[in-house]
């Protein structure tokens, strides 16, 4: 393979030619879309032709010249991209501020049949604003991060397209005014995640993981096409603004069977598929194989928690259907603990953080589920920054173990890596929810309003607070093995602090976790402290309040508060000594409890369950389909077919024998009939 | 004289073609190609002076053939078939660049059967008199029938039998319904008749229930024939066969035409001509579409040579067309016709694809490749753009027929909808999985052992799958483009399904009434 | 005043069709009866002759001269079936040392 | 039925008469071949028997008709005789359809108490309309004579003789009927009376609807209008009577004497017969078409009617015969020297190759001819537009 | 009142019939094709009768003249001796085969008696005379059948390069010697 290698390095005249036109080209059509906005509308259009454009133009740089291993310029191009995305999102998030509402901008109409009418409209209320703030911000600092991480890499200009693609449909996914330009997104993340967790695809499982996540968000997309469907023949549109509005007009709908459940429900699907919930959570923990980047950007801080925003987009409709409001919220529930339980066991470190992701998206699902939409969006923020912290940390940690990501060969880290284990250190904090960071407050008023809500239940506040036990003890153990203790790092590795392009975005993160949580102080503490909600404030009318919401008393909200927050903290400390002070007991409780641990280790046999009892059986029926159904039974119904005109041929055929006397005498009789025929 | 002139040129220049001699390769594919891109601009004159505003006929063409039984030579176009007119003249240049590598022997009597081939087609989606349409829908069997026979793989005389064989049968009986509507016409307005706009006209009894009755007898005879061209489900297993023995301007030619002119005959004949029937029978039709679609899209899972697997996912892809089809609601109908140009587009790319594949590797079964994306990155590109073409990634073609298939079933029925949407799922489980087999993973068998260093696209080959590829986003990016000139049409069409009448463009009308078949039978 | 024998005998054009009828069905006959491939095409010479017979007694009697083109017509499609019958009279000959008709079977498929 | 029987007598006796003429013509022209190729070769050639030789054709007669009868065994018994008979009468019936002269018209005049007349007696066995059609056609039934004897002999230089002979007639024929239509556009009939009055006079012909009129003394001979199909018909009568240089049927060094090696006597003779009636006839075609027929160059037959008229005191019928006689001469002067050509060439030239026989045939005069078609077909149409 | 004309036309029709049915019982095809010759003679003799001067020249110059001449070449050189059986077996075919001559010739027969009377009643009209008659033939071939003369031109044409191609030899006398 060294000479084909050698080969695909040198670009031809050919492909160097199409890359400069086509940048050409490109540039001219981003200034095209831009010169678009500000001719036709006013500077919001503008703003937005930027926002999407400038990644759009990024990928399409990057992409034609996807052959190129100058990590550095794709590198440089693709944050700038980003960057600029993030200003202008600074700049519509200042409009939406000043409008105290939405902010739209309609670009031309996608399609239009019967009733059907979709714009590629754009829209920013306070939601988006803040999803794309998130998005954006935390976009900008992974691609700084990603060219130091893949500056070694063979392929760094594809890996920049892939990620300046993947912010284009988030940004289409988060801005879309209506539900098809947000599905157009939703797939569109999608495909991004399939072809950067198969960015290595020279390694089957690698491919093959990128594989599995895209066909599990598929069901999931399957399910969102069933919603927008039913919500079209319910609503007769799919813009949200109107589809919200409907909604509030109807009023709330009782029981399962009503369409507007229904078509949560089916929404829901479509939510479990992209942010991995319970059943369809299997694709995350693989799409691991991905760069560490990929996983802090996609997989924890961006794209998974699509569903969830979404839920929020449409929280009239979903306040609406409590019956599916209450699905949400159990499954959510379920999901966290599932997942922490699952996280206890694992040994590699981004699987563990991948667990840790599914089970804190359980938990802003949760918060849905209870109509908390605000505490989600506010989760959701603050897990964006310390998760991609936490990725990134993982990600430099890999870095400087040179690719090993096992962390039972880990240990000691702190020495060689004093930002990153420093930073990482404000993200365990932050999960584990201890005040004041970030993670306290957000995870803290969930709980507290699945406790509180109308639409909650203490059972969910317990399992709540169960997940969040586990969270800081296997948080804890992540800490321990990789960071403290003695160093078990194999000969010949010489752990390093990474580059600077590196550490900033993690400092800036580890920043964030920290401070993150404080615009949104719970009133409980708050009012003491005289520091408002703001995040509630920003949000006013955006979102809607819980309804039926009592006052509660402070002094509960104080005390539950302090439940979590100690029994947090007691399950971090058991983990410390069960991984720094006495390491052998892990492996004794582990022994002890053998059936258990292998069930929690082996992921409770979900993947074993899926294609041992689905998937294979359904290829198999397939071939079985194949040989039977088209080869035996429908070619050999054809065949006998065919052999009965064969058999009636070769009866016939005997008339045919090619004595041409034969055949004069029959046409000398035709001839006869026919004169007969005549005179008759 | 535009249709006319469409329509011909491709038999005239395929005579031009005839008449050089067999050793200029070079010459033939140089002319063949540029005949077919004049054919290919006039089709854009068409498109240009298309009016959108009517559902009438435009363009109209009437001269008397056989003036004795009403059959006339007809020709006008609609909504409904301007833009496979379109799919067809713009497919064959890049055919017919495309066979430049995978055609070496015999490149005259290719070229020629293209260049028939296209005539054969383009007439067969304009022409309005059902006789001549008749004609044309056989005409096109031969060509194909050689291209397969000829230029096709081991297997290629029993492939192209069998096709030619069950193509034949089904219109066999359309011929029979055909003549019966011809007598029908007779007896109602006392003279003879083939125009189909006269068949329009016609009322058919019909009896709710009962099988045989004339409206039942003459749907199923028609459908039976268009069935067999589009295949729907039990009767597809033409298909796979005389894909995988066709050479890769063959496929493409039949899955990227031919099998169009089925759904277009459903939805030119079956759905208007017998509204009774055809709402009656619906539930058949989705049923049996919505099993091709699971089915199909199973069967190609297991495939494994990849031509065959792309041929099932064809089955797959029909099976969404005719359920749209037979959803008969404007969008069911609208993603029918539109899912018929992507499936025209992206399936003959991947065609194309797995052509070139092909050429440079001599085999096409999957579990020999793996890594094949690091062999030929360019055109792992374009093939995984196609795929998700195929699979209906928003933003590509496919999405917005898929989309509008399913909103049309979902419309019919919730479970019909549900059944449908399994299909969304399950083509992208095949196709990725392929694309996973082949272009991911270690270099595989054939990747490795080639002998030779694989060359990834020339420059040719890239030039045949860019005007495909741009037309997957366009048509993805801004439907309205193309779906405004149908969408008059369709509206008419379904709204008026019950007694659908197809008039002549009033512009236009003078120059009919002087050429009428009438009058000249009168005389 | 002419006799009824007189009237029978005396030649119209019914004479002429009749001749030809009588030629026709001898060529009819030979075509049916006779092996050889030769003797067969002369039967069908016989045929042709018989039919420029009725040709030209039509064309006289009807005074119409469109029967003796068709005469001319006949006559070159008959030339040209002569030399396409021999020639394929000669291959067979080549092939088989004689020219019965039954060597014809051969060439169904 | 008076008519009638009148009519069946005047022509059995016109045929009878023509067919002694020529029967009566061969041994002259057999001597002339005799004492010509002498001449040609330089040696004396029969010269014992009577003056110059002349009573050897007496001799030869009767050497020919005393010969031994014999019938070869094996041979076809019916065949074998047939064949003179065949080779002879297509060479007789169309000489019998060539006119000698102009008609004699005999005007009315009263004979044992009867009113006979007005007659007129044309020179010729019989007047056809499609004179040429049909002479062509009986002159293409002389190939069953050869064929005939041929396979009648049971040999097989006589078959091979046979073939060729009738492989080349028919060859031949083709060329020989295109380069004929020609002449026949020019003159727009196919009757040789209508065809011979059009050669009377000075060469005139219409240009561009302009009419030009040579010298008194240039006939207007179809040669003028058509000198390629004149080569072309000659050399094809040559092939069509089996002459030198075509005369591959009887090449003595491979096939003895071809169809006639087993004949001899007076069957033989009757070959001879036929080949020098088909010489003649050529010859008087050749008149017909190209040199005027009977008419003599600078004096048409009106005129030289009414010179005789003029001339002489006899009756308008007496003026009708001597004009017809003097007519008939100068056809005879003509035919002369037509056949002395062909037996000119016969000793002059060599034999052809059967293939170049028939590549000649088929690759050069054919399309010769054709294109002479064309040629004057274009020509006429140019020259009559006006 | 019989004519002349009248006792022509029989005694070419005897000619003609007995030809023609020598022709299909001669045991050796050569006198067959001799018969068939003297058949094309006489039926040219009926033309003749017809007053179709110019197509009896025709089909003596193109029948007796080449077609049958062929013919018989073509039967000298295959050296066809008297057949032993010259017709071919089957009595139940050969009974058929009769039988639907006869019934053939039977259904034409009485459609002429049935027919011809009411149709050809009266007696014929005098031709013009027989160059202009010629002329006539000429026009109406040159004018009125002229695509279809065309395409029997081209028809000839074909048939000619096909007759040369199936009886083309290999390695015959013009081949290329290398």
């Amino acid at each position: 393979m060294g000479s084909t290698g050698h080969h695909n390095h040198e670009s031809s005249p050919v492909d160097l030619i199409g890359a400069n036109l086509s940048f050409l080209g490109l540039a001219a059509l981003l200034l095209g879309g831009i010169g678009y906005g500000l001719r036709n509308a006013d500077a919001t259009a503008a703003t937005f032709a930027i926002l999407l454009l400038a990644p759009l133009f990024g990928f399409l740089f990057n992409g034609l010249r996807f052959r190129s291993k100058n990590a550095r310029l794709s590198g440089s191009v693709a944050t700038l991209a980003a960057f600029a995305s993030f200003l202008c999102s600074i700049s519509l998030a200042m409009k939406v501020g000043a409008a105290h509402g939405a902010v739209s901008t309609k670009f031309f109409d996608w399609m239009t049949i019967g009733d059907l009418n979709v714009a590629a409209g754009f829209t920013v209320d306070k939601i988006s604003a803040l999803m794309i703030l998130v998005v954006t911000g935390v976009g900008t600092l992974i691609h700084l991060f990603s060219i130091g991480y893949m500056s070694h890499d063979d392929r760094p200009s594809k890996y920049f397209a892939y990620l300046n693609l993947f912010l284009f449909n988030m940004l289409l996914l988060i801005l879309g005014d209506n539900l098809l330009v947000m599905f157009v997104g939703w797939e569109g993340v999608g495909l991004c995640s399939y072809l950067l967790i198969g960015f290595w695809f020279s390694d089957s499982e690698k491919a093959a993981a990128g594989m599995k996540a895209f066909i599990t968000n598929r069901i999931g997309d399957a399910g969102f096409l069933l919603g927008i469907f039913t919500l079209f023949f319910i609503f007769g549109t799919v813009n949200f603004a109107e589809i919200n509005q409907r909604a509030l007009d109807i009023g709330a709908e009782s029981g399962w069977g009503g369409p507007m459940t229904l078509a949560c429900l089916f929404l829901f699907i479509g939510a479990t598929g992209k942010s991995a919930q319970i059943p369809l959570y299997v694709w995350l923990p693989d799409a691991m194989a991905g760069p560490t980047p990929v996983s802090a950007l996609i997989h924890a801080a961006t794209m998974v928690t699509a569903g969830v925003y979404m839920i929020v987009r449409l929280n009239p409709l979903f306040l609406a259907a409590p019956n599916a409001l209450h699905v949400v919220a159990v499954v959510g529930a379920v999901t966290a603990v599932t997942a922490a339980s699952i996280g206890l066991t694992q040994w590699d470190i981004k699987k563990v953080l991948a667990y840790s992701t599914v089970s804190q998206l359980g938990y802003m699902f949760l918060a849905c589920g209870v109509g908390a939409f605000g505490a989600a969006m506010f989760h959701l923020m603050t897990h964006a920054f310390f998760k991609a912290l936490m990725f990134l940390g993982s990600g430099s940690v890999i870095h400087a173990m040179n690719g090993e990501q096992d962390i039972r060969k880990m240990g000691g880290l702190k020495k060689a890596l004093p930002i990153t284990h420093g930073t990482f250190l404000l993200g365990w904090l932050a999960i584990i929810g201890m005040p004041p960071f970030a993670g306290f407050f957000s995870k803290d008023e969930i709980l507290w309003l699945s406790f509180h809500s109308p639409l909650g239940h203490w059972g969910l506040w317990l399992l709540g607070v169960f997940g969040a036990a586990l969270t800081a003890f296997y948080m804890t153990r992540l800490m321990a093995l990789t960071f403290w203790g003695g160093s078990r790092v194999p000969n010949g590795v010489h752990p390093h602090e990474s580059p600077p392009s590196m550490t900033v975005p993690l400092i800036v993160l580890g920043a964030l976790s920290v401070v993150g949580g404080w615009i949104g102080v719970p009133h409980a503490i708050g009012h003491a402290l005289h520091v408002p909600h703001f995040l509630e404030h920003w949000f006013q009318g955006a979102i809607l309040g819980i309804p039926g919401l009592k006052p509660a008393s402070t002094a509960l909200e104080i005390a539950l508060m302090g439940v979590s927050v100690s029994i947090a903290g007691l399950s971090s400390v058991a983990a410390f000594v069960f991984y720094v002070r006495r390491t052998e007991l892990p492996g004794k409780v582990a022994a002890k409890f053998r059936g258990f641990y292998d069930l929690v280790h082996n992921k409770y046999f979900v993947d074993e369950f899926y294609f041992g009892k689905i998937i294979d059986p359904l290829v198999e029926a397939s071939r079985n389909l194949w040989a039977y159904v088209d080869v035996s039974f429908i070619d050999r119904g054809t065949y006998a077919v065919a052999d009965m005109v064969r058999g009636v041929g070769s009866v016939a055929k005997t008339v045919q024998n090619g004595n041409m006397q034969q055949y004069a005498l029959y046409v000398v009789l035709g001839v006869a009939a026919t004169i007969f025929l005549i005179l008759r | 004289m535009l249709l006319s002139a469409i329509t011909f040129f491709p038999l005239l220049f395929a005579l031009l073609v005839a008449c050089i001699p067999g050793s200029r390769a070079r010459v033939i594919r140089a002319v063949s190609l540029a005949s077919s891109l004049i054919v290919f601009g006039l089709s854009l004159v068409l498109l240009a002076k298309f009016d959108r505003a009517t559902a009438a006929l435009q363009f109209v063409e009437r001269l008397p053939w056989v003036p004795e039984l009403g059959v006339s030579y007809f020709l006008g176009v609609d909504g409904i078939s301007l833009w496979l007119v379109i799919l067809t003249t713009f497919l064959t240049p890049v055919i017919s660049l495309g066979s430049w590598g995978s055609i070496a022997a015999k490149v005259k009597g290719f070229h020629v059967s293209l260049l028939v081939l296209e005539t054969a087609m383009l007439g067969s989606f304009l022409a309005m008199d059902a006789i001549l349409f008749y004609v044309f829908f056989e005409l096109s069997l031969v060509p194909m029938y050689f291209m397969i026979g000829i230029w096709g793989g081991a297997r290629r005389i029993y492939a192209t039998v069998k096709f030619f064989i069950y193509t034949m049968l089904g219109s066999l009986m359309m011929l029979l319904a055909i003549i019966y509507l011809m007598y029908a016409h007779h007896d109602t307005v006392g003279v003879f008749s083939a125009s189909v706009l006269d068949f329009y006209k016609l009322k058919i009894p019909f009896v709710a229930g009962s099988f045989i009755n004339p409206q039942t007898l003459l749907f199923f005879a028609f459908a039976l024939a268009f069935a067999i061209k589009v295949p729907m489900f039990p009767l597809h297993t033409w298909l796979p066969d005389a894909h995988v023995e066709a050479p890769t301007p063959g496929s493409v030619v039949l899955a990227g035409v031919m099998l169009k002119m089925g759904t277009y005959g459903f939805m030119r004949f079956v759905l208007p001509l017998f509204p009774e029937a055809a709402s009656y029978w619906a539930w058949l039709f989705i049923f049996l579409g919505l099993i091709g679609i699971v089915y199909g899209a199973l069967v190609a899972m297991v495939q494994p040579d990849i031509k065959k697997l792309v041929a099932y996912s064809s089955v797959s892809h029909m099976g969404y067309i005719i359920v749209g089809l037979f959803a008969m609601n404007v969008y069911g109908a609208t993603g029918g016709l539109y899912q018929m140009l992507n499936h025209g587009v992206s399936t003959g790319a991947l065609f194309l694809l797995v052509g070139m594949i092909y050429e440079r590797t001599h085999s096409r079964e999957i579990v020999k490749y793996g890594g094949l994306a690091k062999a030929l990155p360019v055109l792992a590109i374009l093939f995984l753009i196609v795929t998700m073409s195929s699979i209906a990634v928003p933003l590509t073609n496919g999405f917005v027929g898929e989309f509008l298939i399913l909103m049309g079933t979902f419309q019919v029925s919730k479970a019909y909808g549900v059944v449908a949407v399994t299909g969304v799922i399950l083509g992208a489980a095949y196709m990725l999985w392929m694309v996973k087999r082949v272009f991911f993973g270690p270099a595989g068998e054939l990747v490795e052992n080639t002998g030779h260093p694989l060359r990834d696209l020339s420059p040719r080959e890239i030039v045949v799958m860019a005007p495909l590829v741009v037309l997957i986003f366009w048509m993805g990016l801004f439907p309205n483009h193309f779906l405004d000139y149908s969408k008059v049409s369709i509206e008419h069409l379904i709204e008026t399904r019950d007694n659908y009448q197809l008039t002549v463009n009033p512009s236009e009308a003078t120059d009919v009434a002087r050429t009428t078949p009438r009058s000249e039978a009168g005389k | 005043m002419p006799n009824t024998i007189d009237t029978i005998l005396k030649v119209s054009l019914n004479h002429y069709l009749v001749l030809s009828a009588v030629l026709f069905t001898l060529g009819v006959l030979g075509v049916l009866l006779r092996k050889n491939v030769i003797v067969i095409l002369m039967s069908i010479e016989l045929m042709l002759n018989a039919v420029n017979v009725t040709f030209i007694a039509f064309s006289r009697y009807s005074g119409n001269i469109d029967g003796q083109v068709m005469v001319f017509f006949v006559m070159t499609i008959a030339a040209a079936e002569a030399a396409v019958g021999l020639a394929l009279a000669v291959l067979i000959f080549r092939r088989f040392k004689e020219i019965n008709i039954r060597y014809f079977e051969h060439l169904r498929g | 039925m008076g008519v009638d029987a009148f009519e069946i007598v005047i022509n059995v006796v016109k045929l009878l008469v023509i067919f002694l003429m020529m029967i009566q013509a061969v041994p002259i022209l057999v001597w002339v071949e005799r004492r010509g190729s002498a001449f040609i070769q330089n040696r004396f050639g029969p010269n014992r028997v009577g003056p110059l030789g002349l009573l050897q054709l007496l001799a030869d007669a009767v050497k020919f008709l005393f010969k031994e009868e014999f019938l070869p065994r094996k041979a076809v018994r019916f065949l074998y005789y047939a064949a003179p008979v065949m080779a002879l009468v297509p060479g007789a019936l169309a000489l019998a359809a060539i006119p000698l002269g102009p008609p004699i018209e005999v005007s009315a005049f009263e004979l044992f108490g009867q009113r006979w007349g007005p007659y007129v007696f044309k020179l010729q066995g019989y007047d056809i309309g499609v004179g040429i059609v049909f002479i062509l056609g009986v002159s293409s039934l002389g190939a069953y004579g050869l064929l005939m004897a041929g396979w009648g002999s049971a040999s097989k230089y006589s078959l091979l003789g046979a073939l060729r002979a009738s492989a080349q007639m028919i060859s031949y024929e083709l060329a020989l009927g295109l380069s004929l239509v020609g002449i026949l556009l020019v003159y727009g009939t196919f009757n040789f009376y209508e065809i011979i009055a059009q050669q009377q006079g000075p060469l005139s012909f219409s240009w561009f609807g302009r009419e030009v009129v040579g010298p008194w003394w240039l006939p207007n001979w179809g040669v003028f209008y058509n000198p390629v199909g004149m080569i072309l018909f000659a050399a094809s009568t040559f092939a069509e009577a089996n002459r030198l240089p075509f005369d591959l049927p009887e090449a003595e060094g491979e096939l003895v004497a071809g169809f006639h090696t087993e004949y001899g006597g007076f069957k033989m003779l009757m070959f001879y017969i036929g080949e020098y009636g088909h010489m003649i006839v050529a010859s008087s075609l050749l008149a017909i078409f190209y040199f005027g027929g009977y008419g003599i160059p600078g004096l048409p037959v009106e005129v030289l009617e009414a010179k005789i008229a003029a001339g002489t005191s006899l009756g308008p019928t007496g003026v009708s015969v001597l004009t017809s006689v003097v007519s008939h001469l100068a056809l005879l002067v003509k035919l002369g020297l037509f056949l002395w050509i062909f037996i000119w060439v016969r000793w002059t030239l060599p034999r052809f190759r059967y293939d170049q026989l028939m590549d000649l045939g088929w690759k050069s005069m054919l399309p010769w001819a054709l294109a002479n078609v064309v040629v004057t077909a274009v020509w006429l149409l140019l020259a009559n537009s006006k | 009142m019989l004519e002349l004309a009248d006792y022509t036309f029989y005694f070419l029709a005897l000619v003609t019939l007995v030809g023609g049915i020598a022709v299909i019982t001669a045991q050796n095809p050569i006198y067959s094709a001799l018969w068939l010759a003297l058949t094309m003679v006489s039926v040219a003799g009926v033309f003749v009768s017809l007053d179709a001067w110019f197509v009896a020249g025709v089909q003596l110059i193109v029948y007796a003249g080449a077609v049958m001449v062929l013919f018989v070449m073509v039967i000298m050189l295959f050296d066809l001796r008297r057949e032993t059986n010259a017709f071919s077996r089957g009595m139940v075919s050969g009974f058929l085969k009769l039988a639907s001559a006869g019934i053939f010739l039977g259904l034409i027969g009485g459609s002429i008696y049935n027919s011809a009377e009411t149709v050809f009643a009266p007696p014929p009209a005098e031709l013009e005379k027989t160059a202009d008659a010629t002329k006539a033939l000429a026009n109406t071939l040159f004018t009125k059948y002229i695509f279809s003369f065309e395409v029997i031109g081209v028809l000839l044409l074909v048939i000619a390069i096909g007759a040369v191609t199936l009886s083309r030899v290999q390695g015959g006398t013009h081949a290329k010697h290398d």
